[in-house]
């Protein structure tokens, strides 16, 4: 198990807060939190570091944290396992909710940031072609948000 | 000489009559019996059982398949072109009718007799480029389109290939037959009349044992022509959905599936005429021994067919245009050489 | 490697795959001919649930406790019980499953308590409607007031066991209660 | 609401170019990938995979049920990998409770996986040839599957889809018979691997079509998050259960296969190579199978997971899958994401198809194994 | 014993398609026969959904062998084929593609709802999904419906031979009686 402390990445300035996680119980080696402004740049850190975004995913906190969070993590494949995860918080009104997308540094985002947009709503400035993954392309609802859909309001 | 219908009946029209019927009936039992035969060769490569529940042994699958396509409603898609589409089936279909007339099935039976027969074959396989073309180009759909184009530059390039390695047998039809007894009189063999070949054969022996390069070349163009696997790349299943019949549906695609069974039938009967010494067998009678090797060539066709993946295109045209034209070349003037020296 | 050299060793791997599929013609084929033949299910095979017979109640064991009904992900378990006339076990009337909806996991049965859940042997269905609900307790019906009528005798015995194991004991509480309010001078009627 | 099924074709804009659309129902899409070409004659300009034509909305569902309840959904996601999925979801709410699980079950489940990798290798050398015109290889994995598919049925009841991990262990124990037939069957695999080798493997025509083609370098893998065999083809020998061991792999011993060159053969020696490697675990672990009991006697069902966000890693058979579950300490998880592997795989397609022809196309995608509803989950 | 099914009455399907008048004039002898033929020759359609399509492929391949029966050659172009499988759950996305396909192939035409997603819903139903058709006869005319999940390769084939008695009845698929 690599050092969880040696990470290779200069990150100095850029995150609002680290803290060290417990690899065995949470499955991270450390966790971060960044603002909306700085996720870019975070981004290329990584990438210079050889690291790979292994995926980004958006949770609906808008009852208890008023806001749309990201979740980022970075690991290494190349080199020995180092797990990060990078949390932004967003806006909390759907389709308000805005973020920088990382498609330039990495492209694997491309395809991440569009299933957000079509499960969330949640928007990616600077993205090549931000529309629909999953769903059809003339989908009126964003399919995760909390309030949609839910099991005990259908009217069966 | 073969006796051909004419100079049995006298009568044009009951020859012209008698031998389409001939041919037509030949033509489908045995487009039949392949397609049976295809499913079954299949199951037993692949350690299955094949057609079991229609007859015994699926005898009467194919005629419960040619029944059911005969049943079918006949789509005609919207913004084709339809004089192409509509003929495109019975360009494909007719040549390979005219074809069949062509061959001496043994000593004393045969359809007709042309002095120019392995031309005329060779102007018939050429039809039935135009026959797909049209298909693919009048469907007004981009896999057919994409498998047309593909088939035409496939079977006009590996038509060298089949003609030089032909003409190598030409060479020494004419090199060996120059004065061969034939029913009392000495007559001097005509390389391109498919009787005087076999009788030539007769006289001497199987051509595939004195040029095993030309017959192998022969039988891969004949896979090429007939668009068999590994050269099924006009109907490349798994990349243009059904290649150029992806439009026909009912008795036209019939018709399509019964011309690629016919043609790869034609293929094998002149690749025996041609390698295997025609009728030519000690006891059982002309035709047994003509249809005997045809089925075995088909049996090798087929098996095959399940056994390799297919070619890239690129890789076809290199394949045909870097290797099998210079090698048919090359075997051409060896052969030529060959007979230069041994006639000196 | 020269294109010639490349050539006939390419031919030559052509060959070895013509031989690979040749030997494959002469092996006896493997196809389970499934109308004519039945395939062997193994013991741990999962169907559609059915209930189980238990062979001491000489039916089925379900108590309408609707703990299956709660777990089941795509929520195909229909059931209706209750306390039937005047037997305290409770009993299921209406055990529906829909096929078309289970998945197959097995949660209900690993779930019931009284483990009266196992798995059909059902393997090739097949039919025209859309419907695929069935009634599990098809095979008990008939025979339902007769286990109705075993059950309340059984019930009734119990009780008149408890009804006397419990005279007994007060027999015997107020025997010793006798016992000890007469402590020093001799026991009388020591019997 | 009206639903499209997808972006129409319109004209294209560049000179003799034009659209074709590999669409949703096509022979070798691997069920229902919609690849948007744009083409010029044969050779592929721009390619847009458009998926979501089996989205099934697992994690939507993961949100309204509780964490027993979502089980039949988990070997659903990859049914390829089904087991190795229903296990993952096992292991990772183990992890998140800290659940205790016996060691024969451990066991169990490692001879489980390993042979659903090789039914799933197996099944994806069949549907490979078939993409490259050959149909008879493709019958003869299905013979080798259909062992696999008894053996496993002997034990979790079902071919394809299974149930058979529960929170704590398996629900069914295995016996001397599940054993003996487990060798018996490795034994006949190792003797098929030569008759694949000779009539594939070394096959002219197929070396033909797959070397050079579709080379994926490492850095792109990097670039795009690719995993799996497709990333250890490419030179980067990274394996989830080596990288980080879970459920006893580091009990075991067994290489990591790697090949540099990155193309389709490379992908397809790598599968190969993976297969015998399981073989070598299985034979490993039927030897050191311990007794004991194989899980808790009564259904593990109320759960008290901690607050918080988890992220759990598992080797299916087609790379990296990651199950990211956000919990609130109630029985019902606030997010449950799972990064699987084929969708990223999947969208390093983008630049690794371009300019390549379009016998290539479907050689490369059906080189780097593509299951449709793990990409639309 | 197995569990006996109901027999509830038929939910009625959304009627897709208006019942198609009788044949006015009978062949008998040929009617059978044509009937019969095309029970033996049920070409389908390559159209693997999800999960139950591993299951049909399994049923092309040597264990199982569907060429038993004629139903052996799969065709990719709609044009050729006579049955269409449904194989997996039917997302919302997936319909349009569906109906267009149904529309291309020729009739008389007949279709197969395997497994539980195509019957109903199966494990994805639940109230208020968004994403799945939750049944294939909101989209298709059904014929014969095999539940399981996924149902096994006998099944299938059990399905194959209930629609060849079907067809040898003499109903047309797509004219609904």
């Amino acid at each position: 198990m690599s050092p969880a402390s040696a990470t290779p990445v200069s990150l100095d300035g850029l995150l609002l807060e680290s803290a060290d996680a417990d690899f065995a119980v949470t499955g991270f080696h450390r966790v971060h939190s960044a603002s909306v402004e700085r996720i870019g740049d975070v981004a290329r850190a990584y990438d210079e570091g050889a690291y790979l975004l292994e995926m980004i995913t958006c949770e609906d906190r808008r009852e208890d944290l008023k806001a749309m969070r990201l979740v980022y993590t970075f690991n290494r494949f190349a080199g020995d396992l180092d797990r990060h995860v990078v949390t932004v918080d967003l806006s909390g009104e759907i389709p308000g909710a805005e973020a920088p997308s990382i498609n330039g540094v990495y492209p694997a985002a491309n395809w991440f940031e569009r299933e957000i947009y079509d499960m969330y709503g949640v928007t990616f400035s600077g993205h090549p072609n931000l529309k629909r993954i999953l769903l059809p392309d003339d989908a009126d609802f964003h399919a995760l948000l909390r309030d949609f859909g839910r099991m005990e309001d259908a009217e069966s | 000489m073969p006796t051909t219908l004419i100079e049995q009946f006298g009568n044009p029209a009951i020859a012209i009559a008698t031998g389409v019927g001939g041919v037509m009936t030949v033509l489908s039992l045995n487009a039949l019996f392949l397609i049976w035969l295809e499913r079954k060769v299949s199951a037993w490569i692949q350690r299955r059982m094949g057609p079991m529940e229609v007859g015994f042994h699926g005898v009467f699958q194919t005629i419960a398949d040619m029944l059911k396509l005969l049943g079918k409603q006949l789509i005609t898609p919207k913004g084709i072109d339809k004089p192409l589409y509509h003929l495109a089936p019975i360009v494909v279909f007719a040549p390979v009718v005219a074809a069949t007339s062509l061959l001496p099935f043994s000593k004393s039976v045969a359809i007709s007799n042309i002095d120019i027969g392995l031309v005329l074959i060779f102007v018939f396989g050429g039809f039935a480029v135009v026959g797909i073309f049209m298909a693919g180009w009048g469907s007004n759909n981009k896999y057919a389109l994409l498998g047309a184009m593909r088939s035409v530059a496939q079977n006009i390039s590996y038509e060298i290939p089949l003609i030089l390695s032909a003409l190598a047998v030409v060479l020494m039809v004419s090199a060996v037959g120059r004065e061969v007894p034939i029913d009392g009189e000495i007559v001097a063999l005509n390389g391109l009349n498919l009787a005087h070949i076999t009788m030539a054969q007769v006289h001497w022996t199987w051509f595939i044992l004195v040029q095993p390069v030309a017959a192998l070349i022969y039988f891969i163009s004949v896979l090429a022509e007939t668009n068999r696997a590994p050269f099924d790349i006009p109907e490349a299943e798994s990349e243009l959905v059904a290649g150029f019949h992806t439009e026909y549906s009912g008795m036209r695609f019939a018709l399509f599936f019964f011309a690629e069974f016919s043609n790869m039938f034609i293929g094998a009967m002149v690749a025996t005429v041609l390698f295997l010494g025609g009728w030519e067998g000690p006891i059982l009678p002309g035709p047994v021994w003509f249809f005997l090797k045809t089925y075995a060539l088909i049996f090798i066709m087929m098996w095959v067919r399940w056994t390799y993946p297919r070619l890239r295109f690129d890789q076809l045209m290199t394949f045909c245009w870097a290797i099998l034209i210079p090698l048919s070349i090359l075997n051409l003037l060896v052969t030529a050489l060959v007979i230069k020296v041994v006639q000196s | 490697m020269t294109l010639a050299a490349r050539t006939v060793h390419g031919f030559h791997t052509l060959l070895t795959g013509l031989g690979v599929t040749f030997k494959q013609i002469f092996k006896r084929n493997v196809t389970l001919q499934y109308p004519h033949e039945k395939p062997e299910l193994s013991k741990a095979y999962r169907s559609l649930i059915k209930l189980k017979r238990f062979d001491e109640l000489d039916s089925h064991d379900c108590v309408a406790c609707m703990q299956c009904v709660k777990i089941c992900p795509s929520a195909c378990i229909t059931i209706e019980g209750g306390k039937v006339d005047g037997i305290k076990r409770k009993r299921a009337t209406l055990f529906e499953v829909d096929f078309a909806l289970c998945s197959v996991c097995g949660l209900c049965i690993d779930v019931c308590p009284t483990d009266t859940l196992e798995y059909s042997r059902l393997y090739d269905e097949a039919g025209y409607e859309r419907a695929w609900t069935y009634d599990l307790l098809a095979e008990f019906r008939e025979e339902e007031p007769a286990f109705r009528e075993r059950q309340r005798v059984q019930e009734e015995q119990e009780a008149a066991e408890k009804e006397a194991k419990r005279l007994a004991a007060e027999q015997a509480k107020a025997a010793k209660e006798a016992q000890a309010s007469k402590p020093p001078d001799a026991p009388e009627g020591t019997t | 609401m009206r639903q499209s099924a997808g972006p129409t074709l319109e004209r294209t804009d560049e000179a003799d170019t034009y659209y074709l659309n590999m669409g949703p129902q096509h022979p070798s899409m691997h069920g229902v990938l919609r690849l948007l070409l744009k083409l010029r004659g044969e050779e592929i300009v721009t390619c847009e995979p458009v998926i979501g034509y089996a989205h099934r909305a697992h994690e939507k569902m993961a949100e309204n049920r509780n964490y027993i309840m979502f089980i039949p959904n988990t070997s659903r996601v990859d049914y390829l990998s089904g087991m190795i999925y229903n296990i993952a979801f096992c292991q990772a709410i183990e992890k998140l409770c800290s659940i205790e699980v016996p060691e024969r079950a451990e066991v169990i489940r490692i001879i489980a996986c390993e042979l659903n990798r090789i039914q799933s290798h197996l099944l994806w050398f069949g549907t490979f040839l078939l993409d490259l015109g050959g149909i008879t290889p493709f019958l003869y994995c299905f013979d080798d599957r259909e062992e696999i598919l008894d053996i496993l049925d002997r034990v979790t009841g079902s071919r394809l889809t299974y149930a058979y991990g529960r929170f704590g262990g398996v629900t069914m124990d295995v016996d001397q018979d599940f054993l003996v037939r487990t060798l018996a069957f490795v034994k006949r695999i190792r003797s098929r691997f030569p008759m694949y080798e000779k009539l594939v493997g070394e096959n002219v025509i197929f070396r033909e079509r797959c070397e050079g083609v579709g080379v994926i370098t490492p850095e792109v893998a990097r670039q795009y998050g690719v995993s799996g065999p497709t990333l250890r083809a490419s030179g980067i020998g990274y394996d989830v259960r080596r990288a980080e061991p879970y459920g006893g792999y580091d009990r075991f011993d067994f290489e990591i296969p790697t090949r540099t060159a990155g193309d389709c053969m490379a992908r397809f020696e790598v599968r190969m190579a993976e297969m015998e490697q399981s073989c070598r675990i299985i034979e490993q672990a039927v030897a050191a199978m311990p007794e004991g009991p194989i899980g808790p006697k009564k259904l593990v069902q109320r759960l008290k997971p901690p607050e918080g966000m988890f992220y759990f890693a598992v080797e299916s058979a087609r790379g990296h899958f990651g199950q990211y579950i956000l919990s609130d300490g109630s029985n019902t998880p606030l997010k449950l994401k799972m990064r699987t592997p084929s969708f990223s795989n999947l969208s390093a397609m983008e630049t690794v198809l371009e300019g390549t022809m379009v016998a290539d196309t479907i050689a490369i995608v059906g080189s780097i194994d593509i299951v449709m509803p793990e990409i639309d989950r | 014993m197995d569990p006996v099914r109901l027999p509830l009455p038929v939910v009625d399907a959304a009627p897709v398609v208006p019942a198609v008048a009788k044949p006015f004039v009978h062949f008998a002898v040929l009617d059978d026969l044509l009937n019969a033929a095309r029970a033996n020759s049920l070409w389908p359609l390559t159209f693997g959904l999800a999960c139950c399509a591993i299951e049909m492929m399994a049923v092309g391949a040597s264990k199982y062998d569907l060429d038993r029966f004629g139903a052996g050659v799969f065709r990719p172009s709609a044009r050729q084929a006579d049955v269409m499988i449904f194989a997996g759950t039917i997302s919302r996305k997936m319909g349009p593609v569906i109906k267009q396909l149904w529309d291309q192939m020729p009739s008389p035409k007949w279709s197969i709802a395997m497994g539980g997603c195509t019957i109903d819903g199966g494990p994805f139903k639940y109230p208020n999904q968004y994403a799945i058709y939750e049944g294939a006869d909101h989209l298709v005319p059904v014929d014969v419906y095999i539940p399981g999940c996924p149902p096994r390769p006998e099944a299938l084939i059990a399905g194959i031979l209930r629609l060849q008695e079907k067809i040898k009845k003499g109903e047309k698929g797509d004219a609904r009686p």
